[in-house]
């Protein structure tokens, strides 16, 4: 016997396999983000005033992003339904704007990450605190004399060859951001104040705290990264299988059409998941 | 399957193209409602996520077919939202329904 | 009756407090269900081996009980469990868990747990306690009490692991701990509250019986965790005054420990 | 049965069915049947579930004679674990690994994937008459995940600092804070762990929705693939949140986020560098949202097993087969809301507390009617007593006890003084050790015959049941006294330590009598002789496999359902032909009828 049901739907059901089982593994994602939005309901309502930072993160891109990702999940559909209509030329091009709006989906938010790990705050010794982008730091060797420039390292690091190793301590960083006196005044700005961004020079005696606005800095950025870094994997995966049915995988098309576009509907399921999730990734995390 | 005959299809590529539309405005609302400052935080966050749950009703339902889905999936569905809305909901319950001379912040004051 | 269950059928370890005697009881209460039930079925069990074994039944019949008699079983059993929900564990938790004594009338006592001991602090005679923070937490103040808050003046730290109370006054335990969960348990007392980092939480209840407890720790909390006690002593009025005295001797000296 | 058009449609298919032999690799190794996959989840977790038990056992010695060297294993746990086992005297931090690992390996590397995924991979597809499960590779990946999950797991003892010591669950800060790696091992191991389920559980329900032969309507599923299809969706709904939680932690351990981790933690006089602000009851909440439901895909499966073997052993239906339906899914549906009855002393207010001990009354209620279905069952019946039924009889008093002892757990104004105490690992041990255990062995000796065509030794398993069952209540017995008298779980000295503490003041022994810790002895001593007895079961179960009796029928049992009906041991794809089914699973001694089981597939 084969197991049946692979391509036509069963008749008690109206369901062929392959949707079941992609609705069933859907439903289980939706309790994995569920148990994470939960996370963060309980997080931020736990959250102390003042340490639950508001637009941190770029706007304009998220809402690039968030068209991006509509617009793939349209292309998705109506990829579908060009291989309905037998158009699989059609299906073709159609299909590789998806996969184009999710490689720039991915770039765009690589971009962000790589705005966060830039962005550091310091908390000084007098208490107070900048905030803004790290832009350059200097360390000194351990005999102080010499003085190098360099991506920020810590407070201090080692470097050269087992034995010659040399130490070499921070002497100052410059940050281009703004002052603040709370944090409350960073993470929860008032409606229309902007601070007015300069250049910092901080010197290494002045410096209590230093770090940057990875996923360690507070847990609004930890629930950000797992959150939007989970999704960004959700996007690699409904990618890479989109992708291999649209290449690789296209010889089906000739052989078991509707197995082919079968597979072309489920996928898309996926992708349309990926999509519903961003949609309220979005707003949760760009906006409140 | 929603649709089956090419007539069909072709009605449905035209509500593809209404529901992208609708969620593109939707997104322009959002974000400009962001940047209006709506008089109170709640009210940013209850325009925010009514937006956000049209949105997702409007890719579930007609993207993704749930509109014209079988019994079998819709019955999938409705307990898993019922277990989310369970966990989610018990779970700050009970975060809060703490006895009154007990202090719940999970901050470092005590 | 009741005496004899508990402490010849089910082993049950001193009791010293006044809302403990409902714990017992109730723990009783629903063991003589659970007794019911299983001496009941396992009867019926034993009879219905040794009755259908196939030696002397060859042929099964195809109807097998026609009888509603478990239905009512289970509905009775519904009954017994929804009388000892509403009737008993409600409310008692309700009072145990909610209802606090007035804080003039009680001993307060706030209990830092850390791995792998617990430190007690008394309020003094302002009846009012210092603020705590862990921010505050230096080597020289290991129970991070805020130094310079007025209340906190004349707050009294026990030495580490030990613990008075007078006998026959409410007892509030105000729990927190620096490192990881642990539990402040005191069976004797019918007592179990986990002390969470990051959290005060609180439980209260009336030692009876004069005497020395040992409060163990009822979480893992790491490789000391078995060994975590500490003696709680319920005192007679004058002891505990005496002893209160000898602790708070040199006011605010000993308060940041 | 009218065959549809989609019927007619693979029957075609099964022309080009008849596929070239597949070599070694391909048949049993990275197989796609279902059956063998069925055996690799059953050796693998038979493994795994005595070598959980090994690591109960030492942790027993040391119970049992706190402080003294370890027979037999001990100076390998020195080359081991070095400092934490020196001279072979087991430490605490060892004990909290082992403990851990024995608690993690028990449920999720042994009696889960043996009663879900191993009797549920081999019977569920022939019981209801399919070829195969609906996704075969995504099945064998299922297996090859949960097997890599497994090798984390066990590479984690080896690693600097050993395994998890936080617990199987895990609490943090404890488990975040412990130095070892182990703990990102357990949490890698987890996350496998649950994928693989996950994968499972999509497929068991895609297979029994989708895949039921034609006739087989709901109600005419055997009682088993019921339960399989409940527990499958436990999974599917219940583990993303751990998965959730998993990854947090992970973050936690890894990337210093603090999650878990509230601010102003200080560790051992040293304030922890991390953010701060999260909230270590939110792990808890997300950990027992699976928890709970998990201690039912322990005991799901075996029921199911034990309802089987009951049916064909008493020789007549199932008594209230729609009740034991209706109450498997309620059970599944209400153990997803009562997760908080093992939080009642974190510090619950009236309300939550009584909204999570109202619903823990409530899905007892559903047990109950389910045992008593089975219990009802045997009236009436012509019993037989071969090993597999003795094992499913044994299991019905012996839940019952767990079951039971769960009611002064469930109600939270008892669990007061019952929270983690021996009564707890008592209460649940019944459960689990010679309830689902037992369940689970009465499935090997039952469906032995039909995987290798010859029967295990019924002498021998019937010494191997006595025995067990002998050694099992003298195991956890006595624990229930010890909790009651207050004895803690997790103590490393089994409570030694605090009850000998003398009252410097009177010099009296304050805590526990010396009694109740001189009980350690005696549960040691059965454990160890449990654990002997186990060798008669592994010898007869792999020389069985060789010299065995061999079957005579393709149904030795005489059993009414499909699984039965297949050839002895069943071929790839099963059936010869799809079977069509004509009435319900317990067919047995039907008035009037040429025999005494009327299989599902016989025509009318
Ligand atoms: C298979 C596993 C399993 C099962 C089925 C159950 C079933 C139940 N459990 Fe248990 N439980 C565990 C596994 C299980 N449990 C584990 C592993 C833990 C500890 C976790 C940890 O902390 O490490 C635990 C802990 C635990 C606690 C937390 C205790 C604490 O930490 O303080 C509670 C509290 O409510 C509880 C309650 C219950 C209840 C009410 C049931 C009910 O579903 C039981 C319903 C059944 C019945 C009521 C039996 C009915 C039978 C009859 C009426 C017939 C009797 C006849 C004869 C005996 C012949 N359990
Ligand atoms: C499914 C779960 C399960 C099972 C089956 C068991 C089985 C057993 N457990 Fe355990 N246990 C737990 C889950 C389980 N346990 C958990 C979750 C904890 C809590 C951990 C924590 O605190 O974090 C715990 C804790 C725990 C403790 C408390 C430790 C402490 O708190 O300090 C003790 C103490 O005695 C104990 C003992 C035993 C014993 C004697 C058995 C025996 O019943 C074992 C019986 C085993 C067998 C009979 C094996 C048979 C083997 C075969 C048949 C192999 C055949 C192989 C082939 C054919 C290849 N367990
Ligand atoms: Cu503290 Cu255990
Ligand atoms: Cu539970």
């Amino acid at each position: 016997m084969d197991i049946p049901y692979t391509v036509h739907p069963r008749a008690d059901t109206g369901l062929y396999n392959a949707k079941v089982g992609i609705w069933l593994f859907l439903a289980s994602e939706v309790m994995l983000f569920g148990a994470l939005f939960s996370s963060y309901i309980l997080l931020r309502v736990g959250a102390p005033d003042g340490t639950w930072p508001h637009s941190v993160l770029n706007i304009p891109l998220g809402t690039l992003n968030t068209i991006v990702l509509i617009s793939s999940s349209i292309t998705v559909v109506l990829a579908w339904a060009s291989l309905k209509l037998n158009n699989f030329a059609r299906y073709r091009v159609i299909q590789s704007i998806t996969l184009l709006c999710s490689l720039i989906f991915l770039v765009i938010k690589s971009f962000e990450y790589r705005d966060k790990f830039a962005h550091y705050q310091v908390v000084q010794k007098d208490g107070k605190y900048v905030d803004g982008h790290l832009t350059g730091s200097v360390y000194l060797d351990a005999d102080k004399k010499t003085r190098e420039e360099h991506g920020f390292r810590g407070l201090s690091f080692t470097e050269g060859p087992k034995g010659a190793q040399k130490k070499f301590t921070l002497e100052s960083v410059t940050v281009n951001g703004f002052e603040a006196k709370s944090l409350a005044e960073i993470n929860n700005p008032k409606v229309g104040v902007h601070h007015e961004h300069k250049d910092f020079k901080i010197a290494a005696a002045q410096i209590k705290k230093i770090g940057n606005y990875g996923p360690w800095h507070n847990t609004y950025m930890a629930i950000y990264f797992t959150l939007t870094g989970l999704h960004a994997l959700h996007v690699i995966g409904g990618a890479l299988v989109i992708g291999y049915i649209w290449g690789p995988g296209a010889a089906m098309w000739k052989t078991d059409p509707e197995r082919y576009i079968n597979r072309v509907e489920v996928s898309g399921l996926f992708w349309h998941f990926v999509d519903l999730v961003w949609i309220f990734l979005f707003p949760v995390l760009y906006l409140l | 399957m929603s649709a089956t005959t090419p007539d069909e299809v072709h009605k449905s590529v035209r509500k593809y193209l209404a529901v992208f539309i609708a969620l593109i405005i939707g997104t322009v609302i959002t974000v400009g409602a962001y940047y209006v400052h709506l008089p109170s935080v709640a009210m940013t966050i209850a325009v925010a996520l009514l937006i956000a749950s049209v949105k997702a009703f409007l890719v579930a339902g007609f993207f993704m077919h749930l509109i014209s889905e079988k019994k079998m999936i819709y019955g999938i569905l409705v307990a898993t939202v019922f277990f989310v809305i369970g966990l989610c909901f018990l779970t700050i319950w009970s975060m809060h329904d703490f006895p009154a001379n007990m202090n719940h912040s999970v901050t470092g004051q005590m | 009756m009741l005496d004899y269950i508990k402490t010849k059928l089910l082993f049950m370890p001193v009791l010293a407090s006044e809302h403990g005697k409902d714990v017992d009881d109730f723990i009783v209460y629903i063991h003589i269900l659970m007794a019911a039930l299983f001496v009941g079925w396992f009867a019926y069990f034993a009879y219905t081996l040794f009755r259908f074994r196939q030696s002397r039944q060859p042929k099964a019949d195809y109807t097998g009980v026609t009888s509603h008699a478990s239905s009512y079983i289970e509905f009775a059993v519904v009954v017994f469990e929804a009388v000892l929900l509403l009737g008993f564990a409600v409310p008692l938790w309700a009072k145990v868990a909610d209802k606090f004594p007035d804080k003039k009338d009680a001993t307060l006592i706030r209990l830092t747990a850390e791995q792998f001991s617990w430190s007690a602090r008394y309020p003094g005679p302002d009846g009012e306690y210092g603020a705590q923070d862990m921010k505050a937490f230096a080597s020289d103040n290991p129970l991070a009490y805020v130094k310079d808050d007025p209340k906190g003046k004349d707050d009294v730290t026990a030495p580490l692991k030990e613990i008075h109370v007078p006998v026959d006054r409410p007892v509030i335990v105000y729990l927190t701990s620096k490192d990881v969960i642990h539990s402040f348990k005191i069976a004797p007392m019918r007592v179990t509250q986990d002390a969470i980092p990051g959290m005060i939480s609180a439980v209260h209840f009336r030692p009876t019986v004069v005497g020395k407890y040992l409060v163990t720790c009822a979480q893992l909390c790491g490789n000391g965790h078995s060994s975590m006690n500490a003696f709680f002593t319920v005192d007679t009025k004058e002891n505990f005054a005496k002893w209160m005295a000898e602790k708070s001797k040199g006011g605010g000296a000993t308060s940041f420990e | 049965m009218q065959p549809t058009a989609k019927e007619a449609h693979h029957g075609d298919a099964h022309a080009h069915a008849h596929h070239e032999e597949l070599g070694f690799w391909r048949k049993y190794i990275f197989s796609t049947d279902h059956k063998i996959i069925g055996i690799q989840y059953g050796i693998t977790s038979l493994a795994f579930l005595f070598f959980g038990f090994c690591l109960m056992m030492a942790m027993r010695w040391q119970l049992a004679k706190p402080g003294t060297p370890i027979p037999l294993i001990g100076g390998m746990l020195q080359s081991i674990f070095k400092d934490m086992a020196s001279g072979g005297i087991m430490s605490a931090d060892l004990y909290n690994m082992f403990g851990a690992m024995h608690g993690t390996i028990m449920v999720f590397l042994a009696v889960v994937p043996l009663g879900f995924a191993a009797f549920g991979n081999y019977v569920v597809p022939l019981m209801i008459g399919a070829p195969d499960m609906t996704f075969p590779r995504v099945n064998m990946a299922s297996y090859w995940v949960f097997f890599l999950g497994c090798l984390v797991m066990f590479v984690s003892f080896f690693v600097p600092g050993g395994a998890a010591q936080g617990g199987w669950t895990s609490y943090s800060p404890l488990a975040t804070l412990v130095p070892t790696d182990g703990q990102t091992y357990w949490l890698i191991g987890m996350v496998l762990l649950i994928t693989s389920s996950l994968l499972g559980a999509v497929n068991f329900v895609a297979t029994i929705i989708q895949l039921r032969a034609p006739g087989m309507t709901w109600m005419r599923l055997p009682w088993f693939v019921w339960v399989q299809f409940v527990t499958a969706f436990i999974l599917l709904l219940a583990f993303p949140p751990l998965e959730a939680a998993g990854v947090m932690q992970l973050m936690d351990k890894v990337f210093h986020t603090s999650f878990f981790l509230p601010s102003g933690l200080v560790v051992s006089g040293t304030p922890v560098d991390v953010s701060g602000g999260g909230s270590p009851l939110l792990w808890q909440h997300l950990f027992w949202f699976l928890g709970h439901p998990e201690v039912y895909v322990l005991i799901l499966p075996a029921m199911g097993i034990v309802c089987e073997i009951i049916a064909a052993n008493t020789r007549k239906p199932i008594w209230g087969y729609k009740s034991l339906v209706y109450s498997a899914l309620a059970v599944g549906f209400i153990s997803f809301i009562v997760w908080a009855h093992h939080m009642y002393v974190t510090g619950m207010g009236t309300k939550i507390s009584t909204f999570f001990q109202t619903t823990t009354m409530i899905i007892s209620i559903p047990s109950v009617i389910i045992l008593t279905c089975l219990f009802m069952s045997l009236w009436g019946g012509s019993i037989r007593f071969n090993t597999p039924m003795l094992f499913a009889l044994a299991f019905l008093p012996m839940f019952g006890i767990g079951g039971l002892t769960g009611l002064p757990l469930g109600f939270n104004f008892s669990d007061i003084a019952l929270h983690d105490s021996y009564y707890v690992i008592a209460h649940f041990h019944y459960v689990v050790a010679p309830g689902s255990i037992f369940g689970l062995l009465a499935g090997v000796y039952y469906w032995y015959p039909k995987a290798t065509g010859r029967f295990m030794s019924e002498t021998w398993g019937k010494v191997h049941f006595w025995l067990s069952l002998l050694f099992m209540n003298l195991i956890f017995q006595p624990m229930f006294a010890q909790g009651l008298a207050g004895m803690s779980r997790r103590m490393y000295d089994g409570g030694a330590t605090y009850a000998g503490v003398l009252d410097p003041a009177t010099g009296d022994v304050v805590g526990l009598t010396k009694q109740m810790i001189g009980l350690n002895t005696p549960i040691t001593h059965a454990a160890i002789a449990l654990g002997a007895v186990q060798l008669i079961f592994i010898i007869n179960f792999f020389w069985s496999i060789r010299n065995g009796e061999k079957v005579k029928t393709d149904n030795p049992w005489n059993a009414t359902t499909l699984e039965w009906q297949t050839p002895t041991p069943p071929p790839h794809g099963n059936f010869a032909s799809e079977p069509t089914v004509y009435r319900g699973p317990y067919e047995y001694s039907v008035p009037g009828a040429a025999t005494d089981f009327t299989p599902q597939n016989q025509p009318k």
